[in-house]
């Protein structure tokens, strides 16, 4: 009777399909939050209420009881609102999917179908690089007759080597759907959009790419594991980027904020400008695929921000394993224990979130750049401080190399 | 107060000042502002009235200005009834005359002869509300108060002949409403 | 030979009809190129015309400009109007003047009241008759909180169009205030209808004065909040700073008035120079700006929204007491005479009466109010009869938006939208 | 009214200053009106006697006493100074209308006179602001005094310009004042209803809406009534009206002034003429045998039995209803013998002041005799048919009720001869013949009519005509054109040129333009007053009427585009 061998190179398909399944369920659960909540905090700031229709009601939960017990909620109770308003993106979801699909008459239909797709690709493809958490590390074990050999898991999709690099070259396609769609459109606003668009992400390429080097120059890898883990250990677990670059990590956010279309920089959509920019011949499907892919880039930034600045999963001076002590069992509570897996992927959501919250934030609040004014920022401001930053990194770098202000 | 309330008095004109030129302070005062309101609308009350829940005029006074019917609003009409229940128009056509969108019809006709203290009234009277642009000038011109602009505004119909309301429910149009005093000259 | 017709015939050289893949001849794109023909026979190859309206976000109302766009920058506009055109002057020429004041209304839509006020104080004038003093003063209370309510949105417009919604919508939330006050005292919110030829529809109710100082105590703040958004943003004055100048020798030879022409150093307001509903007993000051950017226009309308409610304090202050309605058979009698004394139903019956009314003597005036957006100026003619013979409106809005070309000429299409909105072009008062 | 040289005499006044001339007798009052200048009035009418009771017209004059004089009756001296505008006056006439309103119901709203009521303009123009009279009204009767006249005895002033018109133009004297001081009222003898055939005249002089006529009460507003300048066709006196019509309909017909024909004044026949155009026997449609088609089915039809049938085998048939232009063309288009029927004559009746209400009762028979010269009454059509001359006759009436053919010609029409109709009335010859078109009333028609006198006067369409209706101006033309004798349809003024063009005997010189409000005489009538003498300086109705009249062009200009003219546009919303 031979044994069921459960090899690494087996563990890791089904673990980079489970995570790859978990990514995309998140990165899709997040954006219909994200748009909730974009839409609560814009109306909280505007001293409105926002979306409160659309939600499910304490009295909802009857027709999950049984007939006989249905009586048990009073009627004023059932009327108590569950989140109000939490049902409002799937509402317009459901509204977007069965809204009429209009092509323009002078659209060049391929470019135009294509468009929103080379939005959401990339991203979503971005997304497998991106770690969001500790490592786990399947111990050997012999679990009901199986035999399963130690496998070390990383928390990303994908766990190519220069991991970061592919991140960054692969989030860069974005640039694409967007012009395709404008361009495609056959119409003029969009494509003005979509010139605009090319030419504002591939300028904020330059000061993001950058800073990214930066950050991985402070690091010394191109691991996001490693990144992350850099920072963890240094400074007694302060060592995050963001105080040790300060300036890289602004560049960054800027440039990430360019890069994502968000407000001070949403030239491509400023809606005064050019109605709704390169999306305005979009409706149905192909429009909610559209903002799907936009808020998942908004995702993607946050987390490789996440990553890169804010310390990723790591929860600062805080050791997972010192809190939950050594009494219980190492595959639990080990580095590379599941619990202390599924604690570094919630911190690094907090953290990404929180990152989101600054940008939905900052959107309600500051008025939009001209054309030029966001190319003089990017070139003329951002490019060379970044540049000059990343100098002096590589010069302090190569000088001291273990100075512990960067490693 | 507003009387004696300085506002700042810049040093610099906009835009010149080193703490204008680097984006961040108005960035960050900027944010302070909308953070402020953020928790303002949190714990204070919003703007927003809940419109079909609660009536505009059902708002308490820190949610809206207005807290009650407001007498003069110019909503949907009424004709006003006499104490035996019957329409106090007398079909003088003032209204059909004062009337700028030309929305009135009325054809009059004499009274039947156990009225007694009048002698016509109106046989048709139909106002067609979409075409009314409700500016109260048939309320003015009428010299009988007989017919009445009232805060009445919510009139959905699913067709637009229901909107041209005749006379009986221009009587009945809103029984449960107390008519408004008449504003004072 | 027009490049833009070399274009089209180039296209066709090249042995390519201009069809689309069903066979069908390319109609929008021949549109486009005759439009290009007939509207700017200079158009470049690489020029393109943007249609900018009159379905667009930052056109407020329905107007029109045809943008010729070398890339970002508008070489050439070219504003366009009569979208909105309802032939509110030819109404005048069939609607008695009482009749005419719910036109006025939908002028201007944004300040009703003052359009109100404009219309009935020529009316009045052509008549030769003076309105009492506490009519007066609730003309001056409602035509300064109008114009309060009209230039905070035009601020909050102006922050919109640059991409600071939440100011607008700020502003938003204090002028529906100013109209609850509007509702209380005429019963309508946006259109107005309050004034009659000779007086006013009804008297100031009890609680608008206390409701007023209410919302100037919270006019304050809100200024101080959107001037906080925006006053020192650095994105904001690079948007507006240097934008759209227009000097004071351009404002004048265009026609310009009111808070945009004051902002390019014009110190005129009619207020102070040709005072009406005895403004020259109130202490205000015109403040001007000298730069006449847009930068100065939104700096503009804060300082004139902050002179109005120093006008509304003092008209509250100074209440007088007294008849609302001039002395004659000009205004409708009291309703409580109509119903008992013949006289005055006589008089309400003639004033009503198609073919009776009003009878404004024969003759012709222009009278220019204040407006919140400027001269509103009305030309009057009347034959002697129930109706107005003519009227012809002076709109400022007409004069501000010829202007569009110059003054956005070879700018980015950003500084445009920064220009147009900070016209605060009515189209309803635009087209009539 | 004398024309003799000494009253001729011009006596020079001024009145408020300004220089005008009287003629020696004249009072003030007329001197004022016929100069232009306006002093108000209630009880005077120039065909009236002085009855000076109103005390509206109150002036004072130098020389003259210290108090003021009634206008109506003083009369004006060589350099008279009247003062019809100082403070003194208007307090007096202050004073005048607020003795007059004191007793007035608040009856604005229900009274039919509001609008053109003499008391509502002058108290606007003269009165006080406000009333001081807080007493309790007093009580008059109000009950009807005759078939037509409502009296309403709380609004009336006492000027007893009805009575005077009964006692003075009719001669008939119904009417008198009874009781005193402010308990009279104006009140008919007992078993004598005013039901005089001028009975209508009494509600239109009175200055307020103490008399009303019945027959419109109640119906609409005089503000949105718009008149037609007309002739009456309820007889050949052609009384020249204005048919006063709100929402296509005719809702009254009132007198206009035309001194040599009717005076003021209008009989209550006519009034009620325009009745005539909305009866249940009018034929709506137009029928091919007896079947009710569309007009353009019929039309071919009778072009096609027209243009068979060789011109002098086609007669025609018409009534004293019809204009001179329908009378023209029909003898255009046929070569054949006609015949004209004419309504029997009914009650005159002739007025103390010449007014002469004709016994004919055809309005147009005068312009029978003058377009076709010496017809019968359808002799030689019936001789046609029996003989077989005639295959064809164009039978054109206008006649309300229908025409009364012989009983001969009746028999002849009977038989197999084909016939066109162009009928008012449903009659059996419509229903029966092979093609009928419905034809128009005289308050839808324009054309021209000569009334008794020789004067030929414009009718004017006032309101549209049922249905599918074309009119017979129209159809005859049609007609005419398939067998060439027009190049073209034209309207009534066209037809008329030809007419003139055709007999330079009577029409000669006479145009459409030219005959303006109150008509021309043919050459060689009876009645030849020339147009400016026809109306003198006061019209027929309430004075505030003409006022609002003119008023009221400038306001109905306004609605034009509202099919019903005011209010809301109905129909498929």
């Amino acid at each position: 009777m031979t044994e069921f061998v459960l090899t690494p190179g087996m563990i890791g398909f089904a673990a980079t399909i489970l995570k790859a399944l978990f990514v995309i369920g998140m990165a899709l659960q997040i954006v219909p939050g994200c748009i909730y909540f974009e839409r609560k905090i814009a109306a909280y700031v505007q001293h409105r209420i926002g979306p409160n229709r659309v939600n499910f009601t304490i009295g909802t939960l009857r027709y999950l009881m049984p007939e006989s017990m249905r009586d048990v909620i009073p009627e004023g109770l059932a009327r108590v609102k569950l989140i109000p308003g939490s049902l409002q993106p799937l509402a317009d979801a459901i509204k977007l999917a069965f809204k009429e699909e209009v092509i323009p008459e002078k659209a060049d239909k391929l470019l135009y179908n294509l468009g929103p797709m080379l939005t959401f690709i990339p991203v979503g493809t971005a997304l497998c690089f991106l770690p969001f958490g500790a490592t786990l590390i399947v111990p050997d074990a012999n679990l009901f007759g199986i035999e399963i050999q130690r496998t070390v898991i990383e928390m990303s999709v994908s766990n190519v080597v220069p991991g970061m690099l592919m991140l960054l070259a692969v989030s860069s396609l974005g640039v694409y759907g967007i012009a395709c769609g404008g361009w495609g459109s056959g119409s003029k606003y969009p494509l003005m959009a979509a010139v605009r668009a090319a030419a504002q992400m591939v300028s904020y390429e330059v000061p993001l790419g950058i800073a990214f080097l930066i950050a991985l120059a402070s690091v010394g890898s191109l691991d996001g594991q490693e990144i992350v883990r850099n920072q963890a250990e240094t400074w007694h677990g302060f060592g995050w980027l963001v105080f040790r670059q300060p300036l890289a990590a602004l560049i960054f956010l800027v440039a990430m904020f360019a890069e994502n279309n968000r407000l001070p920089f949403d030239l491509p959509e400023a809606e005064p400008e050019l109605v709704g920019g390169y999306h305005t011949e979009y409706t149905g499907l192909k429009f909610a695929i559209f903002f799907l892919g936009e808020y998942c880039a908004m995702i993607l930034m946050c987390g490789l921000f996440t990553t890169l600045f804010l310390g990723g999963w790591s929860l600062g001076p805080i050791e997972p394993v010192e809190v939950f002590g050594s009494t219980i069992e190492p595959l639990i509570t080990a580095e590379g224990g599941i619990l202390n897996v599924l604690l570094s992927v919630a911190v690094f959501t907090v953290k990404m979130l929180s990152v989101l919250l600054l940008q939905l934030w900052i959107r309600w609040t500051l008025p939009r750049f001209r054309y030029d004014q966001l190319m003089d920022l990017g070139w003329k401001v951002l490019t060379p401080l970044a540049l000059a930053n990343l100098a002096i990194t590589a010069i302090l770098i190569s000088k001291f190399p273990n100075f512990t202000f960067f490693a | 107060m507003a009387g004696s309330h300085d506002h700042v008095e810049e040093a610099l004109p906009p835009g010149k000042s080193f703490a204008d030129r680097v984006y961040l302070p108005a960035v960050m005062r900027g944010l302070k502002l909308t953070v402020q309101k953020f928790f303002g609308t949190v714990t204070d009350k919003h703007a927003t009235v809940q419109y079909p829940e609660v009536g505009i005029y059902d708002a308490s006074e820190a949610e809206r200005a207005i807290g009650h019917p407001n007498p003069r609003y110019r909503g949907e009409h009424i004709l006003v009834k006499d104490e035996q229940g019957r329409e106090k128009c007398v079909a003088c056509l003032l209204c059909m005359a004062a009337c700028p969108a030309l929305c009135i019809h009325i054809e009059p006709e004499p009274t039947p002869p156990e009225w007694g203290d009048r002698e016509r009234r109106p046989k048709v009277f139909e106002i067609d509300m979409l075409r009314c642009i409700y500016c109260g000038y048939c309320e003015e011109a009428c010299p009988c108060d007989a017919i009445r602009l009232t805060p009445k505004f919510y009139t959905p119909t699913t067709s637009r002949t229901e909107r041209v309301y005749d006379k009986e429910r221009l009587l009945e149009n809103n029984p449960a409403a107390q008519i408004p005093q008449r504003p004072a000259k | 030979m027009s490049p833009a017709a070399s274009y089209s015939e180039g296209s066709h050289s090249e042995g390519q009809p201009n069809l689309d893949s069903e066979g069908q001849p390319h109609l929008g794109q021949q549109a486009f190129s005759e439009r290009s023909i007939s509207l700017e026979p200079g158009l470049d190859e690489q020029d393109m015309v943007l249609n900018f309206g009159p379905q667009h976000p930052a056109c407020h109302g329905t107007l029109r400009l045809v943008l010729t766009m070398d890339g970002e920058k508008a070489r050439k506009i070219e504003p366009e109007i009569g979208f909105l055109h309802t032939g509110f002057e030819k109404l005048g020429e069939s609607r008695t003047w009482n009749q005419y004041i719910v036109v006025t209304d939908r002028m201007n839509y944004l300040s009703a009241m003052s359009n109100n006020i404009g219309f009935a104080c020529a009316v009045e004038e052509l008549l030769g008759i003076e309105i009492p003093p506490r009519a007066q003063a609730i003309r001056v209370l409602m035509a300064e909180m109008s114009r309060i309510s009209d230039h905070i949105l035009g601020i909050g417009l102006q922050g919109m169009d640059l991409g600071a919604f939440t100011a607008m919508l700020w502003a938003f939330i204090e002028r529906e205030k100013a109209y609850d006050v509007f509702e209380l005292t005429s019963g309508g919110r946006l259109t107005t209808s309050y004034t009659r030829v000779g007086g006013l529809a009804f008297d100031l109710p009890e609680e608008v004065p206390h409701r007023c100082r209410k919302f100037l105590d919270r006019l304050e703040d809100l200024l101080e909040e959107i001037e906080g958004m925006l006053s020192h943003n650095r994105i904001f004055i690079d948007r507006t700073k240097g934008v759209g100048v227009f000097t004071k020798e351009q404002a004048i030879a265009y026609g310009w008035s009111g808070p945009v022409a004051r902002a390019s150093g014009l110190d005129r307001d009619l207020r102070r120079d040709r005072p009406y509903l005895g403004y020259e007993t109130y202490d205000f000051e015109v403040t001007t700006q000298s730069e006449g950017d847009v930068y100065a226009r939104y700096k503009q309308r804060l300082a004139e929204t902050r002179e109005a409610g120093k006008i509304c304090r003092q008209v509250l202050d100074r209440m007088p007491s007294g008849p609302i309605n001039a002395i004659g058979k000009v205004t409708l009698p009291d309703r409580d005479e109509v119903y008992t004394k013949m006289e005055s139903l006589i008089q309400h019956f003639m004033l009503e009466m198609p073919g009776h009314g009003v009878k404004i003597p024969l003759g012709e005036v222009y009278h220019a109010t204040e407006s919140p957006n400027g001269e509103l100026g009305w030309y009057l003619v009347s034959d002697g009869s129930a109706v107005p013979y003519r009227v012809r409106v002076r709109p400022p809005s007409f004069y501000h938006f010829q202007s569009m070309p110059e003054m956005s000429q070879g700018l980015l299409l950003g500084d445009v939208v920064a220009n147009m909105s900070s016209m605060n072009v009515i189209a309803g008062e635009l087209d009539r | 009214m004398s024309e003799t040289t000494t009253e001729r005499l011009e006596v020079p006044f001024t009145i408020d200053g300004a220089s005008y001339t009287a003629l020696k007798g004249e009072t003030v009052l007329e001197a004022a009106l016929r100069n232009g200048y306006f002093i108000p009035h209630y009880c005077w009418h120039p065909s009236l006697s002085i009855a000076g009771n109103c005390r509206m017209c109150l002036v004072h004059t130098k020389p003259g006493p210290p108090k003021p004089q009634i206008a109506c009756n003083t009369v004006v001296s060589e350099g008279m100074e009247v003062d019809a505008s100082s403070e003194k006056t208007l307090t007096a006439r202050e004073g005048i209308l607020e003795f007059l309103l004191a007793n007035h119901p608040l009856d604005c709203p229900i009274c039919d006179q509001a609008g053109e009521c003499d008391l509502q303009q002058y108290s606007f123009d003269h009165g006080r602001t406000t009333s001081k009279f807080s007493e309790i009204k007093t009580q008059r009767p109000r009950h009807d005094l005759g078939p037509r006249i409502r009296f309403n005895g709380n609004r009336c002033i006492l000027c007893t310009r009805c009575v005077r018109f009964c006692d003075e133009v009719t001669g008939t004297g119904e009417l008198t004042v009874v009781n005193r001081s402010d308990s009279a009222w104006i009140d008919v003898f007992p078993g004598v209803p005013l039901d005089n055939p001028l009975s209508g005249c009494t509600a239109d002089l009175c200055p307020v809406g103490a008399l009303l006529d019945s027959d419109w009460i109640h119906t609409t507003r005089v503000w949105l009534l718009r008149g037609t300048k007309s002739v009456c066709s309820g007889c050949a006196t052609g009384c020249n009206v204005n048919v006063e019509a709100f929402d296509d309909s005719v809702k009254r017909m009132t007198p206009r002034e035309n001194q040599p024909v009717n005076k003021w004044w209008m009989c209550d026949e006519g009034r009620d003429s325009h009745r005539e155009a909305t009866t249940d026997s009018r034929l709506n449609v137009a029928r091919l045998d007896g079947q009710p088609v569309k007009h353009q089915d019929a039309l071919e039809a009778a072009l096609d039995l027209f243009s068979a049938t060789p011109a002098a085998k086609i007669a025609y048939l018409t009534t004293g209803h019809a204009t001179c232009e329908e009378l023209h063309l029909l003898e255009t288009i046929t070569d054949g013998p006609g015949g004209v029927n004419y309504r029997p004559d009914g009650g005159a009746f002739e007025t103390l002041d010449g007014f002469k209400l004709s016994a004919d009762k055809n309005p147009n028979r005068a312009g029978v005799v003058a377009v076709l010269g010496d017809v019968d009454a359808g002799e030689r059509v019936r001789k046609g048919i029996e003989s077989g001359q005639i295959e064809l006759v164009v039978v054109c009436d206008s006649q309300p009720g229908g025409a009364n053919w012989d009983e001969g010609l009746v028999e002849a029409l009977k038989g197999d001869v084909k016939a066109i109709v162009i009928s008012l009335e449903d009659t059996w010859l419509a229903q029966t013949k092979q093609v009928a078109f419905p034809g128009l009333h005289a308050i839808e028609k324009d054309g021209t009519f000569v009334n008794q006198n020789g004067r030929l006067q414009r009718v004017r369409a006032a309101v549209s005509a049922p249905g599918d209706t074309r009119g017979e101006l129209d159809v005859l033309q049609e007609l005419g054109r398939s067998a060439g004798h027009f190049p073209r349809v034209l309207s009534a003024g066209g037809v008329f040129r030809r007419l003139a063009a055709a007999s330079p005997d009577a029409f000669g010189g006479l145009t459409y333009r030219g005959l303006g409000a109150v008509g021309l005489p043919l050459a060689g009538a009876a009645d030849q007053t020339p147009a400016d003498k026809c109306q003198t300086y006061y019209n027929a109705g309430p004075v505030s009427r003409e006022t609002r009249a003119q008023d009221e062009q400038t306001r109905v200009a306004v609605h034009r585009e509202s099919p019903l003219g005011y209010g809301t546009v109905r129909g498929n919303v």
